[in-house]
């Protein structure tokens, strides 16, 4: 299992927890999760978010490995200047 | 409208050619005469990236009619290097790396190079004061003043 | 639009009187060419005066100057004679655009483009300055501050242009200064403007003195108050206090992209102070 | 993947070589976007609405189309309609179909034989109008009584009883801030306004197009992202990918102004329609009614701290409006706006807002300077209410590795601390203050971004390199990404040549933008060598007879991997590729990826200010910036970064903003009366580079490009609050604004 963060918006979906676990290896099993177990999130997941694994962003990286012991959070998909 | 022919020199040539009386000289150099060296950043006098000699003194091309050239001499960016070299500012400019996206580069060239005809040892003051009406929004100006006065130097001791 | 560079006053004048669409008058091109390109103005005529015999001189005259109408600034600035004795004027035609406008803005167009906020008008109504029309009924002198009669509008009639500005002698310990203020150091537009021009006596009291204001009303305020509170003094804080009061109560502005009713007009009295002061010192010095 | 820093010695990275584009740029040579030509070209121009807000009725073209020389007219109809979110704001702001929603919103397109037919026909345009009601604030756009700009674009996110025209909202942080409150000694508590402010390119957009009749396409335009402007434009023409080629010019700058598309599609419509190549380019008015400003905002910030200086809570909440449509930047402000800090407690809520202004373009590290501005200025409040050095305060509270960040994850190594300790320690910091004159001090922040990212690198049989990329450089990045291919292969950085592809020549990349392109481009192209190296390893074993494994990489020569592989001279870059069609065809090296670990950047900025206490005039008198580069590549176009982004910073600190009339039309669209900072306005830029690895990149790269941007306004701000005595809270100071807060008393 992984504790994802979530940022401020997202808890409403997700009973307003700061942290759910989910049974996920990778990003994209990530978001397939999230989306299973809470559909509320998954208009956002739908256009776009980045996770922070263990401090480092990944936007897209579907296959982007995630371990139990690392530090997940869920990030808004950003864009730059 | 009826075009009007036009006999002037640009960078020491002798140029011809026809034109609307309410077309700029910076129109004509950049459609007419393929010296697109000269930019437009606005059109109306305000950012100094159409800076050109006419008879020796610095101007916006765009505030100028290409029918007031008539028998001028008009020297451009273009005109700036000599065959085989770069005149002493090009090549301090890209050695202090003064330009960024470089749009701004050849009016400010222009401009710093009418300074130092006039005044080879411009105090920093003078020099901004100077090149107040050409924008530059990459550099902070910090590396150009710098340029500019390293080539002043350079010029001098030549 | 047919472009004509006009030989002569004479030709000039003939040209703008027959014409019956309109007709702009071109010298440095600092306005027009910006009117043109934002398609403000589509002129079916244009004279260009410059090349007129006279116009790009600046002559000694009755003990003063006489400046051709298409004198560009920067000819204006490398005259010595005439900057030492109207630095403020020097200054204020210097402070107009870039450089780059410098090689081609004249006196006569910042004149006739009749903006409130205009930098040399300021300068020539304190002066004193003569404006030389000439028209199809032969020349006349104006004084500067006749010239505008509203923002954007002057008092000349059809077929009259520029032909020169009298700068009158200057009696011993005269100066003048100008003095705009601007959120920029350059390439601005004046929120408020002052010029002043006095002369002194030999103790170094204020025998004379013109106090003119820009962008603080219509056209351009020639203040006979500011002028009063400065006379007969050697601008002592008492002095300083009227002046500047005095300036503000003067002030009839607007309030718009570039300041406030409120700022103009406190403004107005603190650079009618600092411009006082600065000619004043020239005088005495 | 993380790239654990061995302690390596560079030999080229870190020199200051001249710039592969240096000498077309100072002759005039090199091609912008306007300095093109095609034969038979016709020139284009575009009608804009004069309203703020208005149904398009009806438009008749016929006269504009029956005008001499008139070739083609567009209108939005001549779009495809695109049903996706955003595309379908791109394909709106492009043309407006049935409304304008801003002043200068484009309104149909016309080429012809010169400009001036293009520029008549569009008065013969006939469009009517029915004028609705408009909203320019952010503030009171978010009434409930507030004009709709657009219906029914709000987010499942926002909650419910609110104006249509909010459309998004976010919340961030963690911890308790009540709590965290509670312990405070002090609390302060403001709200701040900025202006939208432009990025203030001096090139104006430019394109010319050339579309053909069996759908093919061509299209030469100043852009940060060709791929960008090809995936947008494809799908507004109803091309395939493949068959529009766009060519990038070199970019007369953009700082995030130029990642969008405005003219291409109606230029290749217009191309379309009339058989005959279009140029169209932008006038310096049409780029700031029309082209992307920066968002304007309300922002209030609430911040706890201990008579110590221990931040203790903050709150922030950011109200930010990006125009008439939809946008997310606030989010980006309120992740950002505490990243300097660790905090126990923190939360920031943010807010977009639809308002009657153009469609938001990304301004170098978008969103987060106004929110850093606003918390910066209540942390210096604090400082000065608690007689506290703003430094020390500062450094008490700094974000470190381990720190959790004010949006979520941990930071690894940061460089904040010592960028404030350089701070600290520069005579900058001690120098003494006149009257009138006041010290600010800022930290900033900024994410960086890595992204998709493709490079080729070719060896060519004389020894020398070329190295295919896809960003436009806009501020130096050729010559740095020759510097890491000359680093990484050995050769000197004169044999190298840098050049930027078109789309049909290489694979994706994303725009120039996020700062990524030195990070991201740069490990591409350290891969792309290796890569070729790899190759030349190969070459050099087959050659030698030995094991490719035995071979290694040394100075720019392949040699004997140690003793036990032989002995053999070393075989140098040059010797391997004259022989590369003998020993098995030529060498390339090529690396593509999405690129992740770009690493977070902080700077700090001393700025003084006087002012003048009669006309509320600011003159800044001396500036230095300190950031953390990670590794300076070419360290001349880092502080060339670092300056510019100061320069742009102060003038949204002091002067720049978008001014609109009660009719919501803006007032200064022009360079006169939007005042950017000209040279004399401006002191020298002092800079010091620190360089604290990034562990996310071969070389420790960090992005430098958006940071500098970030301090600016909290430094000024704070300079002139100090200077003056009175605490300021809204941008740009204005001398009347400065000396309305005086003569307050």
């Amino acid at each position: 299992m992984v504790a994802v963060t979530l940022w401020g918006t997202m808890r409403q979906y997700a009973n307003d927890q700061e942290k759910v676990e989910v049974q996920a290896a990778t990003f994209k099993e990530l978001c397939d999760a999230l989306i299973r177990d809470y559909p509320g999130m998954q208009p956002q997941i739908e256009r776009g978010v980045s996770l922070a694994i263990d401090g480092r962003i990944y936007k897209e990286a579907w296959f982007t490995p995630i371990s139990a012991d690392s530090e997940v959070v869920l990030m808004p998909f950003m864009q730059g200047g | 409208m009826k075009n009007t022919h036009i006999a002037t020199k640009v960078n020491g040539d002798g140029v011809e050619f026809t034109c609307e009386p309410d077309e700029t000289l910076l129109e004509v150099l950049r459609n007419r005469l393929g010296l697109t060296g000269t930019k437009e950043g606005c059109g109306t006098g305000d950012c100094g990236a159409c800076s050109v000699l006419v008879n020796g003194r610095l101007v916006c091309s765009c505030l100028v009619l290409a029918v007031e050239t008539q028998g001028a001499e008009v020297s451009t960016i273009e005109g700036m290097a000599s065959g085989d070299g770069l005149h002493i500012l090009q090549q301090t400019f890209i050695d202090h790396a003064a330009l960024q996206c470089g749009i701004c580069t050849p009016g400010i060239l222009i401009a710093a190079k009418a300074l130092l005809d006039k005044n080879p040892s411009p105090t920093d003051s003078e020099l901004r004061f100077w090149l107040a009406g050409n924008l530059c929004r990459c550099t902070g100006y910090d590396k150009i003043i710098s340029a500019v006065q390293a080539a002043a130097a350079k010029m001098r001791a030549a | 639009m047919r472009y004509v560079a006009a030989q002569t006053a004479v030709e000039a004048v003939e040209l703008l009187a027959n014409e019956a669409g309109i007709s702009r008058i071109l010298s440095g091109g600092t306005d027009l060419l910006v009117q043109l390109k934002s398609q403000m103005i589509a002129p079916d005529l244009i004279v260009d005066v410059k090349h007129i015999p006279g116009m790009r001189d600046i002559l000694p005259h009755e003990g003063g100057f006489r400046i051709g109408a298409a004198v560009s600034g920067a000819e204006l600035g490398e005259h010595k004679a005439l900057c030492a004795a109207w630095p403020g004027l020097a200054e204020g035609f210097q402070l107009i655009g870039s450089t780059q406008v410098q090689g081609r803005a004249t006196l006569a167009g910042n004149l006739c483009n009749a903006s409130p906020a205009a930098d040399t008008v300021p300068c020539l109504v304190a002066a004193g300055a003569i404006v030389r029309l000439v028209g199809p009924n032969g020349s006349r002198d104006v004084a500067a501050e006749s010239v505008i009669a509203a923002p954007g509008r002057t008092v000349l009639t059809k077929g009259e242009f520029v032909e020169s500005i009298f700068l009158p002698a200057r009696p011993l310990k005269s100066s003048d200064a100008y003095l705009r203020f601007t959120p920029r150091s350059e390439m601005d537009i004046a929120v408020v403007s002052c010029a002043v021009s006095v002369t002194l006596a030999p103790d170094g009291m204020i025998v004379a003195a013109r106090v003119a204001l820009g962008a603080v009303a219509p056209t351009v305020l020639l203040d006979s108050d500011c002028v009063k509170a400065i006379i007969g003094t050697k601008l002592e804080a008492s002095a300083m206090a009227a002046l500047a009061k005095a300036a503000s109560v003067a002030c009839n502005p607007i309030d718009d992209k570039r300041g406030t009713i409120e700022y103009r007009t406190h403004v107005a009295g603190v650079l009618a102070r600092r411009t006082a002061q600065i000619a004043f010192d020239r005088a005495g010095a | 993947m993380n790239y654990v820093s061995k302690i390596r010695k560079f030999k080229q990275v870190g020199t200051r070589p001249a710039r592969p584009d240096g000498d077309d740029k100072v002759t005039g040579r090199a091609l912008y976007g306007a300095d093109t030509v095609a034969p038979g070209m016709l020139m284009a121009a575009v009608l804009r609405s004069p309203h703020a807000h208005a149904q398009i009725v009806s438009i008749d073209f016929s006269a504009a189309l029956a005008h001499d020389g008139v070739k083609a007219v567009v209108t939005g109809a001549d779009l495809v309609a695109q049903d996706e979110g955003s595309l379908r704001d791109i394909q709106e702001n492009c043309l407006a179909t049935t409304r304008v929603l801003y002043d200068g919103h484009a309104v149909a397109a016309v080429a012809a034989l010169t400009l001036k037919a293009a520029q008549e026909a569009l008065k013969l345009i006939k469009v009517e109008y029915s004028a609705l009601p408009h909203v320019i604030e952010v503030d009171d756009a978010m009434r409930a009584d507030a004009p709709i700009v657009q219906s029914g674009r709000a987010l499942e996110n926002v909650p419910e009883g609110f104006s249509q025209n909010v459309t998004y909202h976010c919340q961030f942080g963690h911890g308790d801030t009540d709590a965290g409150f509670a312990l405070a000694d002090e609390i302060v508590t403001r709200s701040f306004k900025t202006a939208a402010t432009h990025q203030g390119y001096i090139e104006p957009h430019a394109c010319l197009a050339q579309m053909t009749t069996d759908g093919k396409a061509e299209l030469w335009c100043c852009t940060q992202g060709q791929y960008n402007v090809r995936d947008i434009c494809s799908a507004l023409l109803g091309l395939e990918g493949s068959q529009l080629r766009v060519t990038a010019s070199e970019i007369g700058g953009g700082f995030g102004g130029k990642t969008n598309v405005f003219i291409e599609p109606l230029a290749l419509a217009l191309s379309h329609k009339s058989g005959r190549p279009v140029k169209l380019v932008m006038s310096r008015s049409e780029v700031f009614r029309a082209t992307g400003p920066t968002v304007s905002s309300s922002i209030d910030v609430k911040i706890g701290m201990t008579r110590d200086g221990r931040i203790t809570a903050g709150r922030a909440e950011l109200r930010y409006s990006g125009g008439a449509f939809p946008n997310e930047t606030v989010s980006m402000g309120a992740q950002s706006a505490f990243a300097a800090y660790d905090m126990a407690a923190v939360e920031t809520l943010g807010w977009n807002v639809l308002t009657n202004r153009p469609k938001e373009a990304a301004y170098r590290a978008p969103g987060a300077p106004m929110a850093i501005y606003a918390v910066e200025s209540v942390v210096d409040e604090l400082s000065q209410i608690l007689n506290l050095d703003p430094i020390d305060v500062r450094l008490k509270n700094a974000a470190r590795k381990g720190s959790k960040s004010s949006y979520g994850p941990t930071f690894d190594d940061v460089g904040l601390i010592e960028t404030l300790e350089a701070a600290k320690a520069h005579p900058h910091y001690q120098a003494p203050l006149g009257p009138n004159q006041g010290r600010g001090l800022s930290a900033g922040f900024w994410f960086n971004f890595g992204g998709n990212t493709c490079v080729s690198l070719n060896v060519n049989t004389d020894g020398t390199i070329s190295v295919i990329e896809g960003n436009p450089d806009i501020g130096g990045s050729r010559a740095s990404i020759s510097l890491m291919a000359a680093e990484e292969l050995g050769v000197p950085y004169e044999k190298i040549r840098t050049i930027i592809a078109d789309t049909a020549s290489l694979g994706h990349n994303d725009i120039t933008d996020g700062s990524r392109v030195t990070f991201s481009v740069g490990l591409a192209t350290i891969k792309a060598a290796q890569d070729a190296i790899q190759k030349m390893c190969g070459r050099a074993a087959q050659i030698w007879g030995i094991d490719a494994d035995a071979v290694t990489w040394e100075d720019g020569a392949a040699v004997p991997a140690g003793e036990n592989a032989g002995k053999f001279p070393p075989l140098s870059l040059a010797e391997i590729a004259a022989v590369s069609f003998e020993t098995g065809g030529p060498i390339a090296g090529h690396f593509e990826v999405n690129a992740d670990g770009a690493g977070v950047s902080f700077g700090v900025h001393l700025c003084d200010a006087e002012v003048d206490p009669e006309t509320g005039a600011t003159k800044i008198l001396r500036y230095t910036v300190f950031q953390d580069a990670g590794r300076a590549v070419h360290p001349s176009y880092v502080e060339g970064q670092m300056q510019g982004g100061a320069a742009q910073g102060i003038g949204w600190a002091l002067n720049e903003e978008y001014i609109y009339g009660k009719d919501g039309r803006l007032q200064n669209s022009g360079f006169l009366d939007y005042r950017i900072p000209v040279a004399s306005d401006l002191p020298r830029i002092d800079t010091v580079i620190l360089e604290i690895p990034n562990p996310g990149h071969p070389y420790g790269v960090r992005g430098v490009g958006e940071t500098p941007i970030v301090p600016p306004l909290g430094a000024v701000s704070n300079a002139v609050s100090r200077a003056i005595g009175k605490r300021l809270t809204q941008l740009p100071m204005s001398p009347p604004r400065i000396l309305q807060a005086i003569l307050k008393g």
